[in-house]
């Protein structure tokens, strides 16, 4: 067939290849008009099609007893008993929140939310994993972020119970912003996109679609007069109070029979969405795009169908049914609007006027994209250099780490989110994973997000298996079972071969830790092509995951509860500077090897916290993470108010004094037992064969090690409390 | 007893709300529908948190009108039991059933801490369980919770005793720093005249269990529940 | 006749302006030193539909008093003109 | 001279308006259904000392940019007139 292939410029703008224009030909049999090519432009994008990861992320483990619903649906679903489910899934808003930190958070919410709703889950927390350049020039970034994050949760009235926050050079001029969220569904309520029959109702909900977020340089601005361009917003604006309506109706809608499924509308819109319903039912559908709602006059079908406006769901619904959802929706003063049908044919349709403008293959559309295998290239190490002496003062630098940007206190910021709406939060922010009960059962659930780029910079294979470690860690020290992951996978443009090598050996990273611990990968989300001028971002992996408390009355808090109960090391006396906050932020040494991992190792200490606190063994426990055991130990004390007087403390073999107190040896909990507890705690250690070093008395008001240091913990406090206020 | 808990479109305390009625006392409840004029027969009606209309323009100025705050006001002046609880207060407030109003929060961020208030008149239907001076402990969740109104006015509610919790210090001072919001005189609840309209920022149903960090708020609930039953006789 | 209402909701000056603090003192860190006071209220611009100027006028005037001021905190002002063609 | 700055901040044309729309449909609940288009900003007053007022002016165009709207999804307007006396 004799082909014309669009300008450069015009492929340019739906963000095709002319090897994928061609592929589109040749799997149409004809050349695509300009609506169907602007659709093919979204949806093989590489946010949509995963065109470049998605050979990778079949690497990760994702099967299991309790997993109801793996990767591919809108969100993760696994069993939690009682006939109850676990919905979660998290997801990125790093480009629109660059451009607009508070829209761009607020709507990356708005977004995730939708897809747990979409699941028939009723959305029980969020948690946010937030990375800027350096304070103070990243100030108004992380003002809006966080503005944004809470304007729409907090109205919405979902608690945000969880997150992170990092500052890093890497991260100027594109910091990342994902959001999680976690769901409860009943199991008999669980409801998938892709079962829509043959004749069932295509009902479009929420708001009206405006001409928002429609790739600014797009394909149809052609057919516009040259002023259009400018007048399509690039930025979305959320509206949570729809949102909440939309939640709320879609809940009562879901009770109805002859509700078969609901979709979020994302990215790429209602192209995305009916394709992604159409092809997961491997049927077709067809669509009166006339009766689409829209916000503007004189929108283009290219525009309806592209347009990105937020709050939106699509609904498929039995024949029959339409009334009774449309009194739904009407219940709660939304527009609802039947404007289209699943077909039998396989083709999406779209009609405008009675005339047909566009008809491709769903197939082709949702999963014709050829997939991409960029090169792959480790880059070449860097020179590690040697660490200079240790300062003399222990406690003045545990002081300053405290008071560090990366380990300072997140209360400024869990503050202006409700943490506490629903009534379930049993353990708030500031400690390791958030806990919330599970209503009507005596279970809770744990919840976590975790990341760390520099260790992945310096090995992304190590470093995210150190995020998943971290990740169960942190649940496992509220004492409960982590069950699964959701993993959002930020990195730069793949099409750098040291960027390809570091996305893939993350994956494998990612693989390898989820099987040693037994967690498969439910869902998560890819993000590629965060760069600016400084290059492409530190490779960062963030990882999500929820965990079971059978019994929610077991669960371990992480501050001291009590003086002279016993402070223990879990885990190898061992120190490393490698990787360490210490040397990054005191030394300035940015290279080098990231932290050894022993996954064996980890099982067991996993283990051993997880059975002391079965049995009630453990007053307290905290995992030991950036700024190491010592940092660790001061939190515990800071959140209690109580002190501890521990006698010298010596690592095994030759270390140097800083990199006992702040390496950042891996697989280690700081944990606190009564006289009653210790014994039996030291032979469930013994059993496990996992080191226990008796540290020493909860109790004073500082910091102690004898003759090392002693630090009052009022000052470590003011240093901790202080750190996001500084502009250091 | 019967408690009602309206339901605005944006509204996300009347589940917590409902949960301490129905879990925590074991009392009876009705979900009340804004659009609806019916209260049920309630004995008490609590306007819970929330963002009712998404609280644009001002908190509550939109939910105000709706048919149920009609027939609030018909409860309220026939001296039924009406307890607005942050978003409630605001609409409250709005509606002309209390006085004042909640500006944005001094700062301009919202808050969502524990507090500690101390109350100030332990006759209201809702504080009735409590002593003057007893100092408990409720968290706040709000972005406008600044009590404000005209000299005028403050000094009316003053002298009339109309404030009936105050944000202090863990020992009932009403220290600068213990003021989240910036409200004046530190006012974090109000009572009309006649004491059966209560309407307060902070949030009782958040901690009437213990595993949720307190119970003080529970005081508040069987305060209410003393008072339906002084009202009704059984 | 169609009609473009402008109208701005101020905080009345003796109730309490957090939000006009916060952006006074925004303006000072950014070296806006010559900023002495500041006010933030609300400003609402509506399209409507009347019979005259002057009926239009007192429609949004009860407008003010009913949603978009509360007469407890704010006073408004507004202004009307005819528009000339349709928006947009 | 000490200056009056007024300042209003509306959403651009095509931006989503949430508040916008909430306040309409509000605005047709009470019964004013002639409204046809409402749009919601922020409006800031400022009093400034400024050596003339079109220096002034070019001081507050600066603020706007900087802090008082944002550029990305509002468009802004000012009036600057001479203060004759101290206010208050
Ligand atoms: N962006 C955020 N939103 C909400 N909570 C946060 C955020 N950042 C940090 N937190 C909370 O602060 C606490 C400490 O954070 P972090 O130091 O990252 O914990 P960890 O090292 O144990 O993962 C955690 O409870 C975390 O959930
Ligand atoms: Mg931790």
């Amino acid at each position: 067939m004799n082909v014309a292939v669009p300008s450069d410029e015009k492929l340019r703008e739906v963000a095709l290849t002319r090897a994928e224009y061609h592929s589109i030909v040749d799997q149409l049999g004809r050349e695509p008009n300009d609506l169907e090519l602007g659709m093919f432009g979204v949806l093989w994008s590489e946010h949509c099609s995963y065109k470049t990861s998605r050979p990778l992320l079949r690497r990760f483990p994702s099967g299991g007893e309790r997993v109801l619903q793996g990767p591919g649906e809108n969100a993760g679903v696994v069993d939690i008993g009682y006939g109850l489910a676990v919905a979660f899934k998290v997801e990125s808003h790093n480009h629109p929140s660059a451009i607009e930190p508070y829209q761009g958070a607020a709507t990356g919410v708005g977004g995730i939310l939708r897809d747990v709703i979409a699941m028939g889950a009723r959305p029980v927390a969020l948690l946010d994993s937030l990375r800027f350049g350096p304070l103070p020039g990243s100030r108004r970034h992380l003002e809006g972020v966080v503005a944004g994050v809470g304007g729409y949760g907090n109205c919405m009235g979902i608690p945000t119970v969880g997150g992170e926050i990092y500052f890093d050079e890497s991260y100027r001029g594109n910091p990342l912003v994902n959001a999680m969220c976690v769901g409860i569904v009943r199991q008999d309520q669980l409801k998938r996109a892709g079962t829509g029959r043959s004749g069932d109702s295509l009902i479009l909900a929420g708001a009206p679609a405006g001409r928002d977020g429609i790739h600014a340089a797009s394909f149809a601005s052609l057919e516009l007069d040259g002023s259009s361009e400018q007048r399509r917003p690039a930025v979305q604006v959320g509206n949570p109070f729809m949102e909440k309506c939309l939640l709320e109706a879609c809940q009562e809608a879901l009770d109805l029979e002859g509700v078969r499924a609901v979709q979020d509308l994302g990215a790429a819109g209602l192209t995305s969405a009916v394709a992604e319903c159409a092809a997961k039912a491997e049927a077709g559908a067809s669509i009166e795009i006339d009766r689409v709602p829209r916000r503007e006059r004189g929108m283009t079908p290219y525009e309806v169908m592209l347009s990105e406006s937020q709050e939106r769901m699509l609904l498929i619904v039995e024949p029959g049914w339409e009334e009774r959802v449309g009194a739904v929706f009407d219940r709660w003063d939304l527009e609802a609007v039947r404007i289209g049908s699943i077909t039998g044919d396989g083709r999406l349709q779209i009609v405008e006027r009675g005339v047909d403008v566009a008809a491709v293959p769903v197939r082709v559309l949702a999963d014709g994209a050829p997939l991409r295998h960029p090169v792959s290239r480790a880059p070449e190490p860097a020179p590690t250099p040697s660490a200079p002496e240790p300062a003399e003062d222990a406690g003045a630098t545990l002081v300053r780490l405290l008071g560090g940007p990366n380990l300072c206190s997140r209360r400024p910021v869990f503050r202006r989110y409700d943490h506490m709406v629903g009534n379930a939060t049993l353990l708030p922010p500031g400690g390791d994973a958030a806990v919330l009960r599970v209503a009507g059962t005596p279970a809770a659930l744990a919840m976590t997000i975790d990341g760390n780029g520099r260790y992945c910079r310096l090995d992304p294979l190590i470093g995210a298996e150190i995020a998943v470690c971290e990740a169960a860690r942190n649940i496992v020290a509220t004492g409960a079972t982590p069950l699964a992951v959701t993993d959002c996978l930020n990195f730069g443009n793949p099409d750098r071969p040291e960027v390809f090598w570091q996305l893939e050996r993350a994956v494998d990273g990612i693989s390898r830790a989820c099987e040693a611990l037994g967690l498969p990968v439910v869902s998560g989300n890819v993000s590629l092509y965060n760069e600016s001028e400084q290059g492409a971002i530190d490779p960062t992996p963030v990882i999500g995951m929820v965990g079971l408390l059978e019994d929610a009355s077991r669960r371990v808090p992480q501050a001291l509860q009590a003086e002279g109960d016993f402070v223990l090391l879990v885990g190898e006396n061992a120190g490393g500077l490698e990787g360490s906050e210490l040397a990054a932020r005191e030394y300035g040494v940015q290279t080098g090897r990231p932290p050894v991992l022993d996954l064996l190792k980890e099982q067991a200490v996993q283990d051993l916290v997880l059975q002391a606190s079965r049995q009630g063994l453990l007053r307290s426990a905290h995992d030991v993470a950036e700024g190491g055991l010592l940092v660790a130990l001061a939190e515990c004390c800071i959140w209690s108010g109580i002190g501890v007087r521990c006698s010298a403390l010596q690592a095994d073999g030759e270390v140097r004094q800083d990199a006992v107190f702040f390496g950042e040896a891996q697989s280690r909990f700081i944990v606190s037992a009564t006289s009653h507890g210790l014994p039996e705690l030291q032979s469930l250690a013994r059993g496990l064969k996992v080191d226990l070093t008796l540290l020493g008395l909860a109790g004073g008001d500082r910091v102690e090690f004898d003759g090392q240091l002693s630090v009052p913990l009022s000052e470590l406090r003011t240093a901790w409390d202080r750190g996001l206020e500084a502009d250091a | 007893m019967r408690f009602g808990v309206v339901v605005f479109p944006g509204t996300w305390s009347d589940r917590d709300c409902g949960w301490v009625v129905e879990h925590v006392l074991g009392e009876e409840l009705r979900y009340l529908w804004h659009k609806d004029r019916d209260l049920a027969g309630v004995d008490c009606v609590i306007l819970p948190g929330g963002f009712s209309y998404g609280d644009y323009l001002r908190a509550g100025a939109i939910a105000r009108f709706s048919p149920v705050m009609e027939s609030v006001r018909e409860f309220a002046d026939g001296g039924g039991l009406v307890w607005g609880i942050c978003n409630g207060f605001q609409i409250l407030c709005e509606a002309g059933l209390l006085p004042g109003a909640l500006v944005r929060n001094a700062g301009s961020e919202f808050r969502c801490q524990w507090s500690h208030l101390v109350c100030d008149d332990a006759g209201s239907a809702f504080s009735n369980r409590l002593s003057r001076g007893q100092v408990i402990r409720v968290p706040i969740s709000h972005g406008e919770g600044n009590y404000q109104a005209d000299p005028a006015t403050l000094s009316r509610i003053e002298q009339g005793g109309q404030v009936v919790f105050r944000y202090c210090d863990e020992t009932g001072r009403l220290a600068d720093g213990a003021n989240p919001n910036g409200s004046a005189h530190h006012i974090a609840g109000i009572r009309n005249e006649r004491g059966n309209v209560l309407g307060m920022m902070p949030h009782p149903e958040r901690c009437a269990e213990p595993e949720l960090g307190g119970t003080d708020g529970r005081l508040l609930f069987e305060s209410a529940l003393h008072a339906a039953r002084e009202r009704v006789p059984a | 006749m169609r009609l473009l209402a402008r109208v701005t909701v101020l905080p009345k000056p003796l109730i309490n302006d957090p939000q006009g603090v916060t952006v006074r003192q925004g303006l000072h860190h950014l070296g806006f030193d010559e900023v002495e006071d500041c006010r933030v209220g609300k400003y609402i611009e509506l399209t409507l539909d009347s019979e005259s100027e002057s009926s239009g006028r007192n429609r949004v005037m009860e407008m003010c008093q009913r949603l978009l001021a509360n007469g407890v905190i704010e006073d408004y002002a507004l202004e009307v003109s005819a528009l000339q063609e349709a928006p947009r």
